[in-house]
């Protein structure tokens, strides 16, 4: 056997089933239940209206630098939705719209982009891990969960988020090799959203698809319309089940878009094409989403206008509630909390010196 | 003449030093065609060329062992890591690779990288975009580790670490990058690492300060003058590592008293080596204890409540009375 | 009781805590089949099995990352970091989210991991295999920082570091792990983290000193107290984060004199905390300027020249009798 | 395109071309020039030898720890082999083989082993990084020597070495991707030795290959019988012509084994079984070769036993210029050296000090 091939083990493959104007692949429908497709509308359209009001917000100068959502929707709920609520989310920073389906107060996040560290509180019970900013830094996180939730023989799973760019950091390749080494129940759920702030795709990594780095672990590996909240169902369904058998991680690729600016202080003028912008605007995922429901009778103008207002709402009086919370904030020498279980001496000098307007040695 | 802003200035600088030699390349996340999240490399892209301004995937320990090849190979690059606060992802190849090639060789080879990157807080950033954690490069043998105050020594500065022949850790105050105009001279300057500068003179009091934080140093500087009547010296560290001791503890020597002031975080911080190395050289000059005005030691609070963080000035002027009046 | 090396105690210590608690998986490269290159995990596989200790792949980030998971979720790791050298491939994992779980989650999550690493210079080791940077560690807020200095404290702390609600980097000298034997309890004991101990009383002097340095400091005082007829108290710091400052506070105001030994370098080095600590709290009551003995700013040479490197013990005495005689 | 399979670019081979008895296959064997196939022959005999000698004397205390070669002698000659003089070496620490063809002295590396910094210089003119100890950090150095060496518009190439092991720190997985991006002229060879210390190579990375790694970056791979000289140099040869070429990097992944100890400090009997050396043993690399020269009438038993004669002395030689260098060796103030290009003040202060016998403040 001189100079032969080698076979691989895994196949690669796409995976649609929402095409851009709404209709389904038969043969590949889920044929979810009403109430279930409509719990992804509505969760899909508050997080739109959500994150355009935080944007507001932030142009106004009341919250702080955020990474708006807006496109991304499908791919967020489309995964989440196959999670039990004492499933793990290992979130990166842009997941609004996963963090509102898994129950996350909107005022607890305006709380943290208004630059209180009150904000980054998950609720007990709800098994989400807090914000990570270093890219790529929480993927590894979502094995030794996973792990755990093995050990303890729990059929629980963990299911981490993290950008195109993410991958190209040394934490998303270890811990994937990790993940498979130690068969964890691990659901790497990769946005490729197209860009890194101001790096597109193709200059993140040469390799055609996100999808097939998961062959360096020997991992399955799936790439997804992400834009197709069905397809991304689908394919973290079969993860998670995968999962929760005891077969170990899946790296599944969402191919979807980022509709507004890397974060609020990103001019994206700078560096793309509004052309592009608009290709994607075509293939939204709520829009595709709300023709699929019409069509199926599922859904109207009217349900969409009532839930519309209901979002709007649900919004405005999270703003206040925040507002709300801030007044009622305590003093900042909370800034000393939470550092360690106790408060060691030098410490504690220090937050004295603190309250008592002077600077202790 | 004109009158720049720090970010305006080390722009120039850059764009200077690249003008005139051909061995330095720019490399790093969104410093091409963005020219850089804060600007800093803006244009260059246009001016160089993508073989020199090198737009890189997020990779900070891809970027920083790119640029250690770079460097053996005889290159001069210049690395942005994004926020200091990332810089950790690369850590490893600083200390293992960058601060030790010219050492593990023999002098074979060297590594002339600067590695740029913006530091401190202050400026409504998320977590992690805030941190000063100078410390970690100072203690590190090998490094040299250099922090400009203000738009004429930023550009002075960086010229100077972009020429040496060792590896420079160059920080970045971003509450700087657009605090201030100063006039930054038309022909080219630079300025040694490992010197200070007088910030302020003064008899009564010596303040020691580097970044952001000479601002307030100066600030309180002014106030304690005005409702206090006593004149404090105010020193600009510049560079941490090599650290000049010699300009402070020569001014304590005629004051008597010290007051260091960093954002850093307190314990194991920067005000402890300036401290010592002032007990080792001046001990019998000091008249009262050295107060340290500091960071806390605690993670930077989200930015409603980062200044709670920072020294403020009043703190400062409180630790100099302290000084003054022991 | 038993006489154990301190390889051996701390052994004990992994099999003592595995052994009541369930919850507790020991992960790291070589830790199971080969029982750890210096045999701290031996035995634990087949006594624990191989869900509960995890021989890894060669992934600094990822084990940490791995184990600040498994600490999330409720387990309580114990990491391996095969030599504090390469703890800085798992740098960011430490500083990043190790350290700042609890303050960024406002409690609802916590991070009992230890991560053990052996460190230190004295055993003919290779390059990176040498360092003592605990400073890095202990200038981090969110982290704790101990050093045991013989096989019965290092089996208590261990114990202790483990049982730790929040992270504990636990550095283990490598010229201890086989250097002497000591009588360790068979019942089991902890020992409270953040508090140093007297190792040896006196009237003369203070040494502070931590990890095998202690040993070279005890062996200077004996030596000061035959030759010269001084009596130097040594502390043994044991914890760098939190730093216990009461003890050679209180040490100091009785002997008037200080001197501070570690291997680290020297500049930005633990030292510098100790001493401007003593200056800010007992400034009045120095007699001489502190002395630090320490390791050069160079890297380690490579171990023909290692000892070189090392605080002496004839370095160390220079300077207890620099202090006592200014 | 609902559900469909993806196809990806490249296509992984396995390449060998002497079996074990020192046959080769006609078809591919590259017929190399007797004085080329003795000049590989040489190589690998003295390091084998060198390597024999070095742990008699470590063992006997005159040198300290060091990480064996043999076994792997033909996935480093065969590598290098390729190499022009003013092509770039980037070794990791087990590459004694590859730097003696390269023309490391053997009294520098036994220099370096005998704990001595000055050991580490390698001579000038030489491009070959001394040796890289924390596993798989030299790998970024790869991608930036090689970028330098197109940026100039020279044609040299930068050959890494590195393990099984190494694959699993994100370092490797960074500097691929960059090399990729970047089409660095970069050969990337891992050393598959079956072992990283205690770990085997099945425990390392659940991949079918380290080959198909090459994949997640789009570039190409191939994996080859590392004990196979010819194969080695077949396969390293495509991937530097390919290199010189304009045409990018290449992952090279050489099967192999690690025959001694990892290192001096290391037991293997604790972790492996003496079986699986023996059978590796029936494959080795030294003995194959030889097998083939005979069969082409190119060595005879007395050209070995004379090599092996000429080889026995110059180790022996090496080891005794080494003892007089270092009797030579001056003073150990040399510990301050090389650190900056100057000597900053606090660190001249701290030589007197040292050189005076007392601590400098
Ligand atoms: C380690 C690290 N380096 C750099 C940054 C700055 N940064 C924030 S987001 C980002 C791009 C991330 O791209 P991707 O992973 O695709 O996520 P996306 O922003 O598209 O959601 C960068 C470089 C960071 N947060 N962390
Ligand atoms: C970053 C880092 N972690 C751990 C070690 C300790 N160590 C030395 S060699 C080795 C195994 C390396 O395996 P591999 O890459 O396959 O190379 P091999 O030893 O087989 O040549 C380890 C874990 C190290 N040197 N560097
Ligand atoms: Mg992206
Ligand atoms: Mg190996």
């Amino acid at each position: 056997m001189p100079r032969v091939k080698i076979g691989l083990k895994y196949q690669l493959e796409y995976l649609s089933i929402l095409d851009e104007s709404g209709e389904a692949d038969t043969s590949l429908d889920p044929d979810l239940s009403k109430e279930q497709l409509l719990k992804f509308h509505h969760a899909m359209l508050l997080s739109r209206r959500f994150d355009e009001y935080m944007l507001k917000l932030q142009r106004q100068g009341r919250i702080g630098t955020f990474a708006p959502v807006k496109g991304q929707e499908a791919a967020q709920i489309g995964a989440v939705a196959n999670l039990e609520d004492d499933d793990w989310l290992v979130p990166a920073f842009r997941e609004t719209a996963a963090a509102i389906w898994r129950g996350t107060p909107l005022s607890g996040m305006l709380l943290y982009n208004a630059g209180y560290n009150e904000g980054g509180r998950i609720p007990d019970e709800q098994n989400d891990l807090p914000i990570a900013i270093p890219v790529g830094s929480q993927i590894p996180h979502a094995v030794g969960i996973a792990y755990g939730c093995r050990y303890q023989d729990t059929d629980r799973v963990a299911l981490t988020f993290f950008g195109d760019g993410a991958t190209s950091e040394g934490p998303f390749h270890e811990a994937l090799n990790l993940a498979m080494l130690f068969e964890t129940p691990t659901i790497f759920v990769c946005q490729n959203n197209h860009w890194a702030i101001s790096t597109p795709r193709d200059r993140q990594t040469r390799s055609e698809t996100i999808a097939q780095k998961a062959i360096a672990y020997g991992m399955p590996g799936i790439q997804v319309d992400g834009n197709d909240v069905l397809a991304v169902y689908c394919a973290v369904r079969e993860a998670v089940q995968r999962a929760r058998d005891g077969d170990g991680p899946t790296l599944v690729e969402c191919v979807t878009y980022r509709m507004e600016v890397h974060t609020t202080a990103d001019d994206p003028t700078r560096y793309r094409d509004e052309e592009q912008v608009e290709q994607w605007a075509k293939r939204d995922p709520i829009e595709r989403l709300q023709k699929y429901l019409k069509h199926k009778e599922m859904l109207t103008d009217e349900d969409i206008e009532k839930d519309e207002k209901e979002i709007e709402q649900t919004v405005k009086q999270a703003w206040q509630d925040t507002k709300e919370q801030i007044d009622a904030l305590s003093d900042a020498s909370v800034i000393f909390e939470y550092l360690y279980a106790g408060r060691p001496p030098y410490l504690e000098e220090q937050r004295e010196g603190f309250v008592g307007g002077q600077d202790n040695g | 003449m004109a009158e720049l802003t720090m970010s305006e200035a080390l722009n120039l600088a850059l764009r200077e030093a690249m003008d005139g030699d051909d061995d330095i390349i720019t490399l790093g996340e969104d410093v091409g065609v963005n020219g850089g999240v804060f600007r800093i490399t803006d244009g260059l892209l246009d001016r160089f060329g993508d073989k020199r301004v090198l737009d890189t995937p997020v990779a900070e320990t891809g970027i920083a062992g790119m640029a250690i090849g770079l460097a053996i190979y005889g290159l001069k690059p210049v690395c942005e890591i994004q926020f200091s606060g990332f810089s950790y992802m690369a850590f490893n190849q600083i200390e293992a690779h960058a601060s030790r090639m010219r050492w593990r060789s023999r002098g074979r080879f060297h590594v002339p990288i600067v590695f740029r990157m913006p530091f401190g807080a202050g400026v409504h950033a998320l977590e992690h975009h805030s941190e000063s954690k100078e410390t970690i490069y100072a203690h590190i043998p090998g490094l040299k580790m250099v922090i400009p105050s203000g738009p004429r020594n930023a550009r002075a500065l960086l010229i100077s670490a972009i020429r040496d022949p060792d590896p420079v850790i160059f920080f970045e105050h971003k509450a700087l990058y657009r605090a201030f105009r100063e006039e930054v001279p038309d022909e080219e300057e630079t300025l040694p690492l490992g010197e200070s500068r007088t910030a302020r003179e003064g008899t009564d009091l010596t303040i020691v300060a580097y970044g952001a934080m000479l601002h307030r140093a100066l600030e309180a500087a002014e106030k304690l003058a005005k409702e206090d009547g006593a004149e404090a010296e105010v020193i600009d560290l510049i560079s941490l590592s090599p650290l000049d001791d010699s300009r402070f503890t020569e001014s304590v020597r005629r004051t008597g008293r010290m007051v260091v002031v960093h954002e850093a975080h307190r314990s194991f911080g920067p005000a402890a080596e300036i401290i010592t190395r002032l007990m080792e050289k001046s001990f019998y000059y000091l008249e009262a204890p050295v107060e340290r005005i500091t960071g806390y030691d605690i993670q930077v609070p989200y930015f409603a409540r980062e200044q709670d963080y920072l020294p403020s000035v009043e703190r400062i002027l409180d630790g100099c009375r302290r000084a003054l009046n022991t």
